[in-house]
């Protein structure tokens, strides 16, 4: 064991399962020489060679349709798309086709890919550098959405993801890349896709988070602890297929329900999170559901004071646990 | 490159095979008995000559909807193809899923197909630089009309496959319309071949009625493609002489005169001239072969008909693996 | 006033918009003298000719890029997508670029364009001809969304959106197209964007509908009531911004929700408004939010039995209400 | 086409400012005093001489985040720009919204740009479009890099724009590199403007070093789009002397040589030469000109350091038509 960056843990799990399964390859815009701009591929190139850590033009729709050829056929591609901004290119690759090819082909032809890309806010990356697009995602049957919260999530996660025989969508923040740190286990495992973790126990309320959003939940939880109110703090980690058992769960145990994203609120995973437990756990249910988001403008502005006041924060969710509380 | 005369005679029976196939998928919808058809006549020179030009037993085709001959000649059965038509259980394609046409068939390598236009493009390229990476001799061919090379999924695969060295074959089913919009309002250029140039990759122009020349121009690519040589674009120039689907009504925007002229220059025509001119066929032996045809999809037809629909949990499995 | 199919009503309102405003012009695949696929432009090509009923390359993101540039230089574009199926390759443009344009640049530069896309299954479309796609573009700020039901709505929204100065998706059911007429008034007028319907008064509980599925609900509370149980039915009509306000108050006045759409369950429509009601009608709940919609397969596959136990119909939505109404 | 003087004399001052001016950008970010620079340098001398060949009452310019020196020529401010380096109160791109560099100025005709690559490309032919249709005597230049011709939104544009004959100018900024990525492992072709050839428009290639042959090519294609001759690709070759960005280190993937090379060659040297050569220009009227530019900078500099931050209702507003 050793502490390790979030950053780290995902560098460390892509070159550990490059040298396992020599079908594993990574491929995107700068992934080689440069190790991708923010550094997570750095010295694939070296061990596993540019054709195994490939660079590509710089073409979003054309990255993620050709990993899909290759998942295709065999091999098991790991797209980098630059920063999550930029995957509405590939779009329509990713949602009419990567999804649908187990369905449409009656099982006969499957994608067992993965598409890493780097979100979130909260690093002065203006409107097209901070973006959170994993509700659009969400709506697809097909897909599998993680978003680690933690180094060894980030690792057992991408593991999962890796060997997983469908696609999966993997969001890492980038704020958490350096700022979040952790053990990391030497030996191989996994983190199963599907599961959710409870990060602190507690009984007046759960609250339901993700990525960066949840350093800033399990600080307000931490906050309002003081105030004699407890907070039970979930990290989704996968948000599709929702931890449907563990939601409940945790609702039937507190009574209150909160979900704290980064992304808007309008059609966000919060809005799901909401629908499942009204309609599923309505009876044991002491409060309205409640959604902490940014204002409903679309991504985050660069200006610091902007900034600011649009990012969620732990003072804000705060405010709302106490407000849940006091129901 | 001479093609052997059992290679000739194969061809044109695939041919006739297709043409008698997608003729009786015509009359089943126009009869009512099935919802939709979209059609590949007057493509079947190009497809059943570029079949042959590919290594059947290895290759990969993705093919696109009007490959009825292709598919056929790659080794689908008619029997296959009608199940798809009627949508019935046993259809290889996606289980009824799928609308017909939409091809797709694991064993013989033909790789499942969507409806959105031009998105097979990149896919193709993937999974060419998979054999590639593997160092296998293996090719991938992959099929699109001329309306197909508007979309960015088409410039970003040939590209990808040009600076990548993939081997793969892009041929451009050139029908001169994209349901009623002529070429021209379709590209600013004559020859799609000519936007080879852009990607730094060997671009050929062949008259897709001529089976022969078909089958030359894609062997060389394949050639080349084996060889290191990377990919090429290979545009078959024809005519769609029927509508664009069982859906369209094409006397919205072309004459019938300009379809009629068309037609005479089909390949069918101009194949079995070429072998009566070089005494490859008689009279006996095309009669044989059109009564082989008839009996194949007579019996393909009532094989399918009589198919039972797929069973209700296809209408919401496999999405995940362990469906 | 004249009876009108769906479809007529959609033509009268382009025709009507582009005689009354020369700043209006149609784009898209086959619009001209093909008239569209299913006719929606027929005619219009030899009134208002070639320039203002564009045939474009079969380019999706070229259309509305193109169309997007259209609307920042002073003209009012109605871009066609061919099928709602085929507007992925355009999410770029549409959440990326249309949307963000106000925003970006500090209100300076702007967006008033119309994306028409034909949507919705059981029309034998199988996987790529029937899609429900408004729950993407539902989570985006800068989106306006609307989904006529009637003739009269469908001419009337259509000439709000084409004079509304944001982006506006307006997405019509196949289906409707020919089977839904209704009386459609000579004169101009227009039916405002963010504003719902009561199509049906009850008590018992409320239904939410929109498009096709508003038919198949009403003919189900029209089933249920033979059973004494009296079912409110309102119309969406506008999926962003949803029309909170309507929402609210007919939970407030039946205490129990319903939500029937043809997408996709998860992350769907219905999500939102679950999720809404939760957090601001809890009070007032007497029973679970419930949702009718289709299995969680990447939409409706093609063969005939297969359709059919895909979609909702009257006969499902009707079980749900009685359920619900026993609660 | 002869160049007046007085214009060869505004080109040296425009350039010799914007370079003055990205250079103080550099020294605030590395001083902390900003939190992120993309500069434009090398690139001044296609960015000024494209400007000076286009009517810069009338048409419109779709830049993108490189075109520092090219708003600049088109009648920005320096003011204006450090207003978007410092993200404060009056930027008139964003009003503090976007990164720095995101240009976009209403009255001016330059549109508001985003950061994804290439999106601007459909964009502007729709602008085109319209003064088209309205029969106005207006044409638009659009700017990217060649990084920016891989993806769909440069084919789909450059398509429409030639089938429709959109008075347009697509003007390919190519210095080499895409981040990391040469020009090699972009495409497989030696000059961008090939790319032309699968559109059926005129390409053409330029020396991007060379303000003078910059502003005659781009000439040419403004007058061709004027008298409808629609569009024209242009690229001009030049190289990025510096880093991506603020937050890159091109020390990782070139050597120091390479660009040493290459700056040796750049476009203010060579405009110099140029200008000294055939006496247009002397050491002290150079020297007046460097202390104005000097002066401009840091007049603009204290402006925005000193202008307060944006309203915090920026944050959430305008999204829709009232807000
Ligand atoms: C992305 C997308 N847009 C639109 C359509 C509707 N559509 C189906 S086929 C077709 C025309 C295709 O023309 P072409 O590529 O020339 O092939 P052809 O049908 O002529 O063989 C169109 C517009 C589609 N299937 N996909
Ligand atoms: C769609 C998209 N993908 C990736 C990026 C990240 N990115 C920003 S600039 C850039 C390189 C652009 O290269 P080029 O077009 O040659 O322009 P240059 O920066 O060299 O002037 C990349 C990959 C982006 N902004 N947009
Ligand atoms: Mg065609
Ligand atoms: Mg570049």
């Amino acid at each position: 064991m050793a502490e390790k960056m979030l950053l780290q843990a995902i560098h460390d799990g892509l070159q550990e399962e490059m040298a396992r399964d020599d079908r594993v390859l990574v491929l995107g815009e700068d992934v080689g020489r440069r190790g991708g701009v923010f550094k997570v591929t750095e010295g694939l190139i070296d061990e596993f060679g540019e054709d195994r850590c490939m660079d590509t033009p710089l073409a979003e729709l054309g990255i993620i349709g050709v990993a899909i050829g290759l998942a295709l056929n065999g091999m098991r591609p790991v797209a980098e798309i630059q920063f999550a901004d930029f995957i509405h290119p590939a779009f329509d690759q990713i949602v009419n086709e990567a999804a649908r090819f187990r369905f449409r082909s009656a099982g006969t032809w499957t994608c067992p890919m993965v598409i890493r890309a780097p979100y979130g806010g909260g690093i002065g990356g203006g409107l097209y550098h901070s973006q959170s697009v994993e509700a659009f995602f969400a709506h697809v049957p097909g897909l599998k959405i993680v978003v680690p919260g933690t180094p060894y999530d980030a690792k057992g996660l991408l593991k999962a993801a890796i060997r997983d025989e469908d696609p999966v969508l993997y969001f890492e923040h980038k704020k958490t890349y350096r700022l979040v740190k952790g053990e990391v286990p030497d030996e191989d495992y996994v983190v199963p896709i599907g599961v959710a973790a409870v990060c602190r126990e507690g009984t007046d309320l759960v609250a339901f988070s993700y990525g960066l959003m949840l350093q800033e939940t399990l600080r307000a939880a931490e906050e309002v602890a003081a105030e004699q109110i407890s907070v039970e703090v979930v990290d989704l980690r996968t948000l599709r297929p929702l931890d449907k058992e563990m939601i409940l769960e945790a609702v039937r145990k507190t009574g209150k329900a909160m979900i704290v994203h980064e992304d808007n609120k309008i059609m966000g995973i919060g809005a799901e999170i909401a629908a499942v437990i009204s309609e599923e756990a309505f009876d044991y249910l002491d409060g309205p559901i409640v959604r902490v988001a940014p204002p409903e403008a679309p991504a985050v502005p660069y200006s610091p004071p902007l900034q600011e006041y649009f990012m969620p924060n732990a003072a804000k969710i705060a405010k709302a646990m106490r407000r849940l509380a006091a129901y | 490159m001479d093609v052997p005369v059992e290679t000739l005679h194969e061809m044109f029976y695939q041919i006739v095979l297709a043409r008698t196939l997608d003729e009786r998928m015509w009359v089943l919808q126009r009869q009512g008995q099935v919802a939709f058809h979209i059609s590949g006549m007057g493509q079947e020179g190009i497809q059943v000559g570029a079949a042959f030009a590919m290594d059947r037993e290895r290759d990969f085709l993705f093919p696109y909807y009007r490959d009825h001959a292709f598919v056929l000649a790659w080794g689908m059965t008619p029997r296959e193809l009608m199940l798809g038509l009627f949508a019935r259980k046993g259809d290889p394609a996606s289980g009824g899923r799928q609308m017909p046409a939409h091809y797709g068939h694991r064993r013989l390598r033909i790789v499942s197909q969507s409806s959105p236009v031009a998105t097979q493009i990149p896919q193709a390229v993937g999974i060419a630089l998979a054999n590639e990476l593997r160092g296998e001799d293996v090719v991938t061919i992959v099929c699109f009309g001329e309306g197909a090379t508007s979309k960015g999924d088409f410039h970003e695969g040939l590209n990808f496959a040009a600076v990548h060295k993939a081997p793969v074959i892009f041929l451009c089913q050139n029908n001169q319309y994209a349901i009623s919009m002529p070429q021209s309002k379709q590209m600013a250029i004559e020859n799609v071949s000519d936007k080879a140039v852009g990607y730094g990759m060997p671009g050929v122009t062949v008259d897709g009625n001529d089976v022969v020349a078909v089958y030359k121009a894609v062997r060389e690519a394949a050639e080349r493609a084996r060889s290191g040589g990377g990919p090429t674009l290979v545009e078959a120039k024809t005519y769609r002489i029927v509508p664009h689907s069982s859906d369209d009504d094409d006397r919205l925007y072309r004459s019938r005169e300009e379809v009629e002229r068309w037609k005479k220059k089909g390949p069918i025509i101009r194949f079995r001239k070429f072998l009566y001119e070089n005494n490859l066929l008689d009279e006996e032996s095309e009669a044989r072969l059109q009564a082989q045809a008839i009996a194949e999809v007579d019996e393909a037809t009532e094989f399918a008909r009589q198919a039972p629909f797929p069973d209700l949990k296809n209408a919401i499995r496999p999405v995940y693996y362990g469906d």
